[in-house]
């Protein structure tokens, strides 16, 4: 993993991304009432009973960062983010939101953008570590 | 992905009618995404159990759990410590994860829950397609990406048969026939020469059951204590 | 000689064959096969004994062969991929030839879900044209699929099916060469009714030279009713019935019906005699056997040439 | 016994509480200012056309409900862990847009301090509220009917024909 934490950000490929799908997520973004509703429709939530694994903190501390600094994240935040949407989220897409927001699609595409970056969720075992 | 579909309500209820104190565990991979197994659904199994059980003047506890996958050990490791406090369990995993279960908490009763149908793909929202049928061979470079294993009913390698009718499976009318489809991608790809050929007999390589080791990690299950699954 | 059947003689000296078609009994009923078997006698150089068709139980395909054999008729023993993996087709297949049987037709079959059991489950272990290859090479090289030595080879006369009319049209030909070159030495069509798409799927064929490396055999059902014609044409899968010869049959009435159909099918068999590349006629008179003297006559296909002057 | 399973699957079978006072809430947000008695006196006295309104009791305790349902629902923002987390500035600063016309609404009424100052503040508060809705999260009035209806997935009311 090395020479991915070396390289720099390519804030330029983000901002592509970030354009591409701009007109679904910033209305998405901007419209969530964090209410908190989604919680519980969270089987991870249910079993932890913890905030950052609500779907909703997941979404805007993810990809609503990443909008907020129109792509100018470095690499730290990504690697925040990292855990985020790699280890408290596995993308069954079955989160609820009563104003019908579409938070699965919100934490693919911030994961789409960390992995264009070199930023892999870690699993539990190290994978081709023999 | 693996598809399921959940198992009538009846017979999820007999099987489990004699015990006092059962949980239901839900898997989060598969089959939440494809409506079998994910926490809505034990929920909703758990309450039409509740109910159904009400009306039989019996309230049995009936509580849910969903880990992210039944089929990796590090996500069994929660349940652990609560099985202990339960007779029984309902597993809404595809057909690994229910016997991993099992074999994870072997004094357990551990019941099914939902029918493995298929590897498949998600059509739309609640609409599933099988796929793949592992055979462990893949042949889909000459057939322009169509299984013959998979979709041709009768296993076809030199199809279509004789009761292909205006394209779609002599077996039912709603299933194209596999061949037409690869004869028309290959021939709109100028690739028609791939089945112009006698595909020869194949080699079924999955008759037994199915283990395997990475090279990389061969040195470390290689020692003696681990020989294959601690059954 | 690859077989020395008489079929493969009456082929290989150019005469034109005609091969009949028996269903085997639902029971184990020795007389239903000789009765039929009786009708059959001198009118058909061979017969195809149906192995389980459409998936529904009947006594075994080389059971009907050596009886029919024992009748003095020579068998066709058809071989469905459906029901028995490439371990159990070879030893059938040394079994039947060294009981006597030399005509072999390699078959992928009907599913098993038109069959009376549905759900049994399939083996299509290898397809039909891999069935060809391997009797092919059980005969040529005396080696079976392993490419290990077979003691005493069985030499089949290799048969195979071609639908003229199914999907996609225009790689039904390839289709042909390429069971051809896996080895097929006769074909049997699917039953025609559609004579000019049979006509242009023949020139298709002979301009590809195929009717050299190949016996052709035109298949026909003589049609017994309206009823019947309006079955085949809905639920039969891969059978091509156009409106015409429904209206044909409608247009005589009920009794007369019959006797329509078998018209219709010498006027065929007729058309088949000229036909380049046509050497012969598949008779799938099934249930109906008592008719083939009948139709066989009719089409002036009589006398058959004796097995014994055929040396 | 579908029915019963899909209730308590939902929302209000999740969080009763929470539900209701939510619909109550949005339910008050509109008929208030609406079918309100000085409202409707003033629109009757430019166009002269006015609409139904409460007397001016129910609607001084529809008020006084609605502002005891805002309280419940900053005090959930507050307390309640998973919501404290999601909440920003802006969730605080919006609850102010919505709650400060109805509170000066209902000082007018009541007449505290001066009328006359109060019954400005109520104006400017009111159409402070108005122009808000595009630019914070008070969207959710238009999107929810964009979103809810249009999604594809299993939550949705209608058959859900967007997939994006």
């Amino acid at each position: 993993m090395t020479e991915a934490t070396i390289r720099p950000i390519d804030v330029a490929k983000i901002q592509k991304m970030l354009t591409q799908k701009k007109g679904k997520m910033k209305v998405l973004l901007s419209f969530c009432v964090h209410c908190g509703l989604c919680a519980e429709s969270c089987f991870l939530y249910r079993n932890y009973q913890d905030p950052t694994y609500v779907p909703a903190y997941k979404a805007i501390n993810s990809l609503g960062r990443i909008y907020k600094k129109k792509g100018r994240v470095d690499r730290k935040e990504l690697e925040d983010m990292k855990e985020l949407i790699f280890k408290n989220c596995v993308l069954c897409e079955r989160c609820y939101c009563p104003l019908g927001i579409d938070i699965p699609s919100m934490i693919s595409l911030a994961r789409t953008i960390c992995r264009s970056q070199g930023v892999y969720g870690v699993y539990p075992y190290a994978v081709g570590e023999p | 992905m693996i598809i399921a579909k959940v198992k009538p309500l009846e017979e999820v209820k007999t099987l489990i009618k004699d015990f006092k104190r059962i949980l239901t565990v839900g898997c989060a991979g598969c089959m939440a995404i494809c409506l079998a197994g994910g926490q809505k659904e034990v929920e909703t199994l758990n309450t039409k159990l509740a109910l159904s059980f009400k009306k039989d003047l019996t309230s049995p506890l009936i509580e849910g759990y969903t880990v992210e996958r039944q089929c990796e050990p590090q996500f069994l490791d929660l349940l652990d410590l609560m099985v202990e406090d339960y007779d029984a369990l309902i597993s809404m995993a595809c057909g690994a994860g229910i016997q991993f279960l099992a074999e994870r908490f072997p004094n357990m009763k551990v019941f099914p829950a939902v029918n493995t149908t298929f590897v498949g793909v998600n059509r739309d929202i609640g609409w599933y397609e099988e796929r793949c049928q592992c055979c462990g061979d893949c042949v889909l470079a000459f057939t322009g990406g169509i299984c013959p294993v998979t979709m041709c009913a009768k296993v076809l390698f030199n199809g279509p048969c004789g009761g292909s009718q205006d394209g779609h499976c002599e077996v039912d009318k709603n299933i194209p026939c596999a061949w037409v489809d690869i004869y028309k991608r290959l021939k709109a790809q100028g690739r028609l020469d791939q089945i112009l050929d006698v595909f020869p007999a194949r080699d079924w390589k999955n008759q037994t059951l199915g283990t395997f080791v990475l090279e990389e990690f061969q040195a470390r299950y290689s020692s003696k204590d681990n020989e294959g699954s601690q059954r | 000689m690859k077989s020395g059947s008489n079929l493969e003689k009456i082929l290989t000296k150019g005469i034109f064959a005609v091969t009949g078609e028996l269903g085997p009994p639902r029971g184990a009923d020795l007389d239903a096969i000789r009765e039929k078997a009786k009708h059959l006698k001198g009118m058909v150089d061979a017969v195809n004994i149906t192995d389980n068709q459409t998936a529904i139980v009947r006594m075994a395909s080389w059971a009907g062969s050596l009886i029919a054999l024992q009748e003095g008729l020579e068998p066709n023993y058809q071989m469905v991929c459906r029901d028995r993996n490439r371990i159990a087709m070879q030893s059938d297949i040394l079994g039947a030839y060294t009981l006597g049987i030399r005509n072999m037709l390699c078959l992928s079959g009907d599913h098993q879900i038109f069959g009376d059991h549905p759900y049994s489950k399939k083996v299509f272990d290898i397809d039909s044209m891999q069935l060809i290859t391997m009797v092919k090479k059980m005969r040529d090289d005396g080696k079976f699929l392993n490419n290990e030595e077979i003691t005493k080879p069985p030499r089949m006369f290799i048969g195979a099916a071609a639908n003229p009319f199914g999907d996609p049209y225009e790689f039904r030909v390839f289709r042909l060469a390429k069971k051809i070159a896996a080895g097929a030495d006769f074909i049997q069509t699917q039953c025609i009714y559609n004579m000019n798409r049979f006509r242009e799927w023949m020139k298709q064929v002979n301009d590809r030279g195929l009717t050299e490396k190949v016996f052709i055999l035109a298949g026909v059902i003589p049609l017994k009713s309206l009823v019947m014609a309006r079955y085949m044409q809905k639920n039969v899968p891969g059978m091509d019935v156009p409106e015409e010869v429904i209206k044909r049959i409608e247009g005589v009435d009920k009794k007369k019906q019959a006797s329509e159909g078998i018209k219709m099918c010498c006027e065929q068999i007729e058309e088949f005699i000229e036909m380049k590349g046509v050497a012969g006629v598949h008779l799938m008179a099934i249930e109906w056997e008592h008719r083939v003297p009948e139709i066989v006559e009719q089409a002036k296909l009589l006398p058959r040439p004796n097995p014994k002057d055929l040396e | 016994m579908q029915f019963a399973v899909s209730l308590k699957n939902s929302i209000f079978g999740q969080h009763q509480a929470v539900a209701i006072f939510t619909s109550l809430l949005h339910i008050l947000i509109f008929i208030l200012p609406i079918f309100l008695l000085a409202h409707n006196l003033l629109l009757y006295e430019s166009w002269n056309f006015r609409l139904w309104s409460f007397s001016e009791s129910l609607g001084d305790k529809l008020t006084v409900l609605f502002l005891i349902l805002a309280l419940f629902f900053l005090l959930r923002r507050v307390v309640v862990p998973k919501v404290r987390a999601l909440s920003r500035t802006s969730d605080y600063f919006v609850w102010f847009i919505i709650v400060t016309p109805f509170l000066t609404g209902f000082m007018c009424y009541r007449q505290w301090f001066d009328y006359h100052t109060v019954l400005i503040i109520h104006i400017l508060a009111g159409e402070l509220m108005l122009i808000s809705i595009t630019f914070t999260k008070l969207d959710h009035m238009i999107f929810f009917f964009l979103a809810r209806f249009f999604i594809g997935s299993e939550f949705s009311f209608g058959r859900g024909t967007r997939t994006w």
